[in-house]
């Protein structure tokens, strides 16, 4: 891959045991990654895991302590950052304000000395729709605008590989989600590899191919979004992907198909394929809208897993759905979300409700639940939340 | 702004040769500026200008310098730079002055055009960096990075975003060293030797009467200052105008 | 335009945007923009300073002629210059004081008029600015002239003031401390407005709100929000007064607005150095008023906790 | 900053080939006409090819000195080729070798030197300064508005006047006329306890407001714009003040004794056009341009047969014992003694801390 | 209601006839509003339709040009901002930088003179889990313990009425819906009344006891949240809070206790206490959640609508649901929503479906369906995106 030339279609990119080191820092551990070309990939985490670190070593902004960086299966590690094959949108899409929109987009043309400059950024703008406004400045427009000018700014280039470091962070919800679609729908007209570093885990599922998901320097896990969400490997993605209800507790017996777990004394089926640890103790798991809600105990059935009884103690209406919390003694709190396809709640704050679920939706994490939780401050913050709220909620009525 | 109609209206004052009492209405001088005693007004302003020019142009280009380095890098010694730099805006013009005077003396420098250059561009650093330095901070480096991203080199870059994008607030430095130069007389009077500036000639002819050229002169800048900068801010809030009604 | 240099002069209350870590680097690129200028500073600020503080210690040539002097190390010469000029040196920084003060009493109404009130009208706001910094651009030795001819004894205002009776019979204006204060304060009130001005055009008035939702009365706002948040426009601005009213001596020259009775430190240092060629007493006077300054000015920023003013 | 060790030496001249002249000079010191040009300088151009720029530079001998000294201490062009300054100003330059010698083959005029003014104490034969103008210092007032007019200097200290007197910054004048006042003869030999008490009483009318301004040549803009209504100034400056105001003023050299003094030309030593310079002290050594000079500046002119040619010009003017002074008029006006080194630095400082208003 | 003294508990707060007018524009016509006494009441609305305006008049910082504002029955129209019994949550906080976080919440406490504000002010920062933080400058805190403090600013005064303009506008998601729980347990610990101004209608949703929408300077409908949700009287509210399928079409036949409607040929039946209008052409919705998917054409039954057959243009899997768009001929295209009870998709792109829901589901609006479309521009962007999206689809395929 040589600059001067267009990409005509996306290149993979290969992290190659990439480390970063700052002084008294290290932010990016041992980090092996592989990227298809043509896909569109999902970088995931919280604040601080190093999302932006890895992505500003990918464009040359930053000089890895070790490993090696691979684009289309060339070496660019000693690249500086203007002779990769790569561009990147910008969290603040830095768009030059003293430049018009067209200027800006023609810039990385120009720089190469590729011919027509003006006439193929006016080709990028099309694609952005936003051609008639090729004559303002960045500061004349919308926040949306700004960001599909970045876009076509990057795009123009025919990058091989496309970086954009939380391009919507800045934006307001109704916007994210537009701009969302528009990107993914550009993406996958032009075919280039994308990697896109968000901490938004909607985002990330509802756009990308394949979702990685960082913590603190590492990746936790990697795949088609569905496959992570309905199979988390790891408390951590468990929770940052979505909320889970999870227990722990000893493998009791162990068929050719499945895994039972003693619960605080409730028997708890795994498939033995969706189980990563068999033995021992371990951490098993089921999301909330794969609960449901009962107000008599339901009879025993083989395919469900039962947990019961326990008292509502939280409902709460968002329209779509209404979640319901449910202390069950001995276990804790559960999160449950039903549908609202009728009226009124299913159940009220109060009532006495039993809990199932088909034994196929359970998870099996590969964590050992005897180590100190890694990822405490790392809970999902609205769990934190809810769990504090139930705490008050219990103090008041024991007040 | 009394003084200034003050010295504006006897701007055409008929005056003989000092201009305290009021003889008359008379264009004269303003048509006349440059010849009253050989033209002694005119050439001290004309210092005045060439000064101001290359006084503001090093003083930029030095001061600009050490703004982008105190913001951009670290180094050593960055507190006592600093203080290198407060320094001469906490000392009085008039110890600037002497103290220059005195070096110049010491070393056997001849007092000239080029003895106030180097004092002006002195004490118009500071002033420079404190004005450059806050663009620069304010100055995203993701736009630098954007630049390298997009296949700038590093010479690129700083010609074609780092620069442009500092102009602002040079050209801002630009302006405070020039005015400051400009109507510097302290530090001037110690060390302009035969050199008349404008200031000093007003000074000088403070004594026996300011002509009414003088005034002339001073009234003409000021009002080519009025024009320059009400043209900017009323062109500039036309174009604000033209934003909002777009957005 | 140049008023927006005094804006840096003191920190704003919002941190700088990107003095982010990953922006600064160590680089030999470093020295290379710092040098030249550094280098200019030492050679024509550092060192006259201390040829000037050599100076001070000089002492007279033995059967010299006037202005004649040899480096020694005559400390006497300071005991000498505070005993014969305490009157200059306190008279100097009570006036710069007194300018200050009265500056900043004019200047902050109109500062704030211009860069709150007139928020409203972009166009009134820019007028008044141009008004602001207007004298900029006409010489202030004119300017100052221009007052001496209206004070002038026989002049319309004096007259007036005689005849309302404000002003005694016998007495003037030029030629006294009212009207070396009133040069300073005149001159100086750009130096105090454009600083005030553009911490008080960053003022957000959502403070003041809150304020008034808060239960506290305008005035209470105002002492208790505005005053407080302003503070490194007053630092600035004061600063930017008190420094050079206190070394100047046009003001109070004797053929500017002063008289015998008004002359500053500036005066008794341009009279040592140029009339009476004694060298080491303009020499020490000049040390001594640029310590004074800095003593000052570094307890003032100390106790308004505006420390980083570069 | 220390006084010159060695002396500088005189500068390469030029006159040859550069037939420009820069002459420093007092205010009201020249004749001018209406159109603001100076008659007998495009006299001297049409004569001599030589033009010159005249600058009104000189306000007081120390400021002018203080801003030259130190170019003329390097040997440096000051900006002027002439200048005229005062006898004992002259005296220190050249005392410290900062006036250039001239050679008085080239000005066969100086012949009409008056003879009581060819040797001086401190230019013994004239070698470096040649008299310019002289004058007294005398009293002025305000006759419109102080009509009870001035005898002594005593007068300027009526409770009338109060904060309404100006008196000159010129050390010799002021100090020289309040010593005269108290009795004492100031060419004679009088020492520090004269002095002192003529400071104490100088001192005390500053203090107490009495006197208004301390100035140089300035004093007249006071005089003009009614800041003061009496003062101690130089005897030609009023003629010329009421020609151009209207007859307004009063002038009286007192009744005790007035100064009397010279400006003399001399060369400083950085000024490449000396030569230029004999030329024009050669011409204004012709009495009939001296008396040009003198009818219109109304001071004492050094050349012998002015007063001749004056009466070609004004006969009345001839008869002006302020230009041309008859022994009468003489024997009332005294020149300041000479002081050393030591006894300047000291009355001078005590003079210049009246003036800075020190304790 | 005087000041200087505590407000033991909350008082309601009402609007009269109440206008404002800026010079060339309207932004309050005639709002009369209600709100009782220790409510949590949300303003909702897009941006720009007048909901800061209304609370700075409430809060005494912008003068009506007409009506009249009553707190605790008494008339405060004339009252200065500071003689009032309100307190404002700045959408910007508005923390006095200059101030610790103590002195911040003590401010008020001074202003009026009440006895102890340091002690008072550490209450409420205790009541905000803050104190370990009170001497702390504002600018030293992170955005969530900033809002944390501008409440306990204004709760220390124990204002009649307190004012929440956005209070959470500028934080994240996951802050945010913590925030959004603190909030509510707050007030309802301190019982006083809360006026909050939001456009996010899932935090009006979770958190009022009543909701009112508001547009264009009007008040559109009102209600607790659950009957506005389900109950939307106007396209604009049913948008607005929500997503909605709406079809425009005339009454056919009117029995008893319903009407049908005909949409485009398909009869439709809505409940005649839950139609607005009940003749002429109407607009009947019903909301994505209440819908079924059927992959074979559903039997008629007396209680459901059915429509279709129609084809999956998209599916897009977000964790919790599946969305899907439904094309159907002549009808337009129609949002589902399905919980993820089990794994994979109800159906796929490019099925042919037929949708159904329950009778008792659909709402008729009260709207004139032959007026210009009021507005049009507030659409949901969501929706414009999602209507943009499928029309790119479209000639995608087509191309
Ligand atoms: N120059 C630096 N020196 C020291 N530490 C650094 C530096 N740059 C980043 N870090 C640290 O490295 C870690 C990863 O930073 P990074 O910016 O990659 O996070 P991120 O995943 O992008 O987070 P966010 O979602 O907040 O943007 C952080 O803990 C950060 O503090
Ligand atoms: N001072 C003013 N002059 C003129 N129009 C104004 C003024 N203040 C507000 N408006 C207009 O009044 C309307 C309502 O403004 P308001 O701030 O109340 O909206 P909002 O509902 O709070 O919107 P947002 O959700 O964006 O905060 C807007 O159209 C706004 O432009
Ligand atoms: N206007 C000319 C005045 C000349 C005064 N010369 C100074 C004499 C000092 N004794
Ligand atoms: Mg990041
Ligand atoms: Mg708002």
């Amino acid at each position: 891959m040589t600059i001067g030339a267009f990409a005509d279609r996306g290149a993979d990119l290969q992290l190659v045991g990439i480390e970063k080191r700052f002084p008294g820092f290290t932010a990016i551990e041992n980090l092996n990654l592989t990227i298809p070309a043509g896909s569109f990939f999902a970088l995931l985490g919280p604040s601080g895991c190093g999302k932006t670190t890895t992505l500003r070593l990918v464009a040359g902004l930053e000089e890895p302590t070790g490993g090696r960086i691979l684009i289309g299966g060339a070496d660019v590690t000693n690249q500086k950052s203007f002779q990769r094959p790569v561009n990147t949108v910008f969290q603040s899409y830095a768009l030059f304000p003293h430049m018009t929109v067209l200027e800006n987009v023609a810039f990385g043309l120009r720089r190469r000395k590729i011919g027509d400059p003006v006439a193929k950024a006016h080709e990028a703008l099309l694609l952005v729709e936003l051609d008639h406004l090729a004559h303002r400045r960045p500061q004349q427009l919308s926040g949306g605008q700004q960001q599909r000018v970045a876009l076509a700014r990057a795009i123009v280039n025919r990058p091989a590989l496309l970086l954009l470091d939380e391009p919507l962070g800045a934006l307001d919800l109704k916007l994210r989600r537009q701009m969302q679609l528009e990107l993914k729908t550009i993406q996958e007209e032009v075919g280039l590899t994308f990697l896109h570093v968000t901490h938004d885990q909607e985002e990330a599922m509802t756009m990308a191919d394949i979702i990685a998901v960082m913590n603190k320097g590492r990746i936790e896990q990697m795949g088609e979004p569905q496959q992570l969400y309905e199979l988390p490997k790891t408390a951590f993605v468990a929770n940052f992907l979505g909320q889970s209800n999870l227990f722990t507790g000893p493998v009791v017996s162990t068929t050719g198909t499945a895994i039972a777990v003693d619960v605080s004394g409730q028997k708890i089926v795994v498939p033995l394929e969706r189980a990563h640890r068999v033995s021992g103790a371990v951490t098993i798991g089921v999301r909330p809208e794969k609960l449901t809600l009962h107000d008599v105990a339901p009879t025993y059935s083989d395919g469900r897993n039962v947990l019961g009884p326990g008292r509502v103690i939280d409902v709460s209406f968002s329209g779509v759905s209404t979640q319901y919390l449910v202390a069950v003694p001995g276990i804790g709190t559960l999160v449950v979300f039903a549908q609202n396809m009728a009226f009124g709640p299913a159940a009220h704050v109060g009532a006495e409700v039993w809990l199932s679920w088909n034994v196929n939706h359970g998870f099996g994490l590969d964590d050992d639940p005897t180590d100190a939780p890694r990822f405490e401050a790392d809970l999902d913050t609205k769990t934190i939340a809810q769990q504090r709220r139930s705490s008050l909620i219990t103090e008041f009525e024991e007040a | 702004m009394i003084p200034i109609g003050y010295t504006f209206v006897y701007s055409f004052n008929d005056s003989l040769k000092s201009n305290i009492t009021w003889r008359g209405f008379t264009f004269d001088k303003w048509l006349n500026v440059c010849n009253v005693q050989n033209g002694a007004v005119c050439q001290a302003f004309g210092n005045s200008l060439f000064i101001g020019a290359v006084a503001t142009v090093a003083a930029t280009t030095l001061g600009t310098m050490i703004a982008i380095a105190i913001v951009r890098y670290r180094f050593k010694f960055r507190s006592q730079t600093s203080l290198l730099l407060f320094l001469p805006m906490a000392t009085p013009e008039v110890v600037l002055g002497a103290g220059l005077a005195a070096q110049f003396l010491s070393l056997g420098v001849p007092k000239d055009m080029l003895t106030i250059i180097l004092a002006h561009t002195m004490f118009c650093i500071s002033f420079v960096v404190v004005t450059v330095k806050a663009r620069v901070a304010s100055l995203d480096p993701a736009l630098e990075e954007a630049g390298r991203d997009l296949y700038g080199s590093a010479w690129q870059v700083f010609a074609r975003i780092t620069f442009p994008l500092l102009l602002p607030g040079i050209l801002a430095a630009a302006l405070l060293s020039f005015a400051l130069s400009f109507d510097d007389f302290i530090i001037t009077n110690f060390n302009s030797g035969a050199v008349t500036t404008f200031p000093k000639y007003i000074y000088i002819s403070a004594a026996r009467g300011i002509p009414a050229e003088a005034n002339v002169l001073a009234s003409a800048v000021f009002i080519l200052a009025l024009v320059v900068v009400v043209t900017v801010q009323v062109s500039g809030a036309a174009k604000a105008r033209r934003l909002a009604k777009l957005s | 335009m140049a008023f927006a240099a005094f804006s840096s002069t003191a920190p704003s209350a919002t941190a700088a945007p990107s003095t982010d870590p990953v922006a600064r680097r160590r680089s030999p690129v470093a020295l290379f923009l710092l040098l030249p200028g550094i280098l200019y500073l030492v050679l024509f600020f550092l060192t006259p300073l201390v040829s000037l503080l050599l100076t001070s210690f000089q002492s007279p040539r033995e059967f010299g002629d006037i202005g004649q002097f040899d480096y020694a190390f005559r400390w006497q010469n300071y005991v000498e210059v505070v005993t014969t000029y305490w009157p200059h040196i306190v008279r100097s920084f009570s006036y710069a004081l007194a300018a200050t003060f009265f500056a900043l009493l004019i200047s902050y109404p109109l500062a704030y008029f211009i860069g709150v009130k007139a928020r409203k009208w972009p166009l009134l706001q820019s007028l008044m600015l141009v008004l602001v910094i207007a004298p900029f651009f006409i010489s202030f030795l004119l300017r100052t002239l221009a007052w001496k001819q209206l004070f002038s004894d026989e002049s319309f205002v004096v007259q007036s003031l005689k005849a309302l009776s404000l002003l005694g019979p016998e007495a003037h204006v030029t030629g006294t401390a009212f009207s070396v204060i009133f040069g300073l304060t005149y001159n100086f009130i750009p130096f105090m407005t454009l600083p005030l001005y553009t911490t008080l055009e960053r003022l957000d008035v959502r403070y003041l709100e809150a304020g008034n939702d808060l239960y506290a009365s305008p005035f209470q706002v105002f002492r208790k929000i505005t005053i407080p948040l302003s503070m490194p426009g007053i630092v600035a601005g004061t600063l930017l007064t008190f420094i050079p009213a206190a070394g100047d001596y046009i003001n109070a020259s004797r053929d500017f607005l002063g008289g015998t009775g008004t002359q500053m430190m500036g005066n008794v240092i341009e009279a040592n150095f140029l009339v009476l060629q004694n060298y080491p007493s303009a020499a020490a006077l000049s040390i001594i008023l640029m310590t004074v300054i800095l003593v000052i000015v570094s307890i003032y920023v100390k106790r308004s906790g505006t420390e980083e003013l570069l | 900053s220390s006084g010159a060790a060695a002396k500088p030496t005189a500068a390469a001249d030029t006159s040859a080939t550069n037939k420009t002249l820069r002459w420093d000079n007092w205010a009201l010191y020249i004749d001018v006409d209406d159109a603001g040009s100076y008659p007998t300088l495009d006299a001297f151009k049409a004569q001599t090819g030589i033009s010159v720029k005249y600058t009104e530079a000189v306000d007081d001998n120390n400021s002018y000195y203080g801003k030259v000294k130190d170019q003329l201490a390097l040997g440096q062009d000051i900006g002027a080729d002439v200048a005229c300054l005062t006898d004992w100003m002259v005296s220190r330059m050249i005392r410290f070798g900062y006036t250039q010698e001239l050679d008085h083959a080239n000005i066969p005029n100086l012949a009409n030197l008056l003879p009581s003014l060819q040797n001086v104490d401190f230019d013994p034969g004239r070698t470096m300064s040649v008299p310019w103008q002289g004058g007294f210092a005398g009293l002025a007032w305000n006759k419109e508005k102080y009509p009870q007019g001035l005898k002594s200097v005593e007068d300027l200290w009526a409770p009338e006047l109060k904060g309404r007197v100006g008196v000159l910054s010129e050390m010799r004048d002021t100090m020289g006329l309040i010593m005269l006042d108290q009795g004492i003869d100031i060419s004679g030999k009088w020492g520090e306890e004269e002095f002192t008490a003529a400071i104490d009483e100088f001192k005390k009318r500053v203090s107490d407001g009495q006197i208004r301004n301390i100035k140089g040549n300035s004093y007249k803009e006071d005089l003009a714009n009614e800041d003061t209504l009496a003062a101690i100034v130089w005897s030609g400056d009023i003629v010329q003040l009421n020609a151009e105001n209207g007859d307004k003023w009063g002038f009286i050299v007192p009744e005790k004794g007035g100064t009397l003094w010279n400006d003399n030309f001399v060369v400083p030593i950085g000024s490449p056009g000396k030569k230029n310079v004999e030329e024009l002290i050669n011409y204004y050594y012709d009495p009939a341009v001296a008396a040009e000079v003198a009818a219109y500046v109304n001071y004492i002119t050094p050349v012998a047969g002015a007063k001749q040619a004056m009466m070609a010009i004004d006969p009345l003017l001839a008869e002006d014992s302020l230009i041309f002074p008859d022994d009468a008029t003489l024997a009332n006006a005294y020149v300041f003694r000479g002081l050393d080194g030591a006894e300047e630095q000291t009355f001078n400082g005590q003079f210049q801390s009246i003036l800075l208003g020190a304790a």
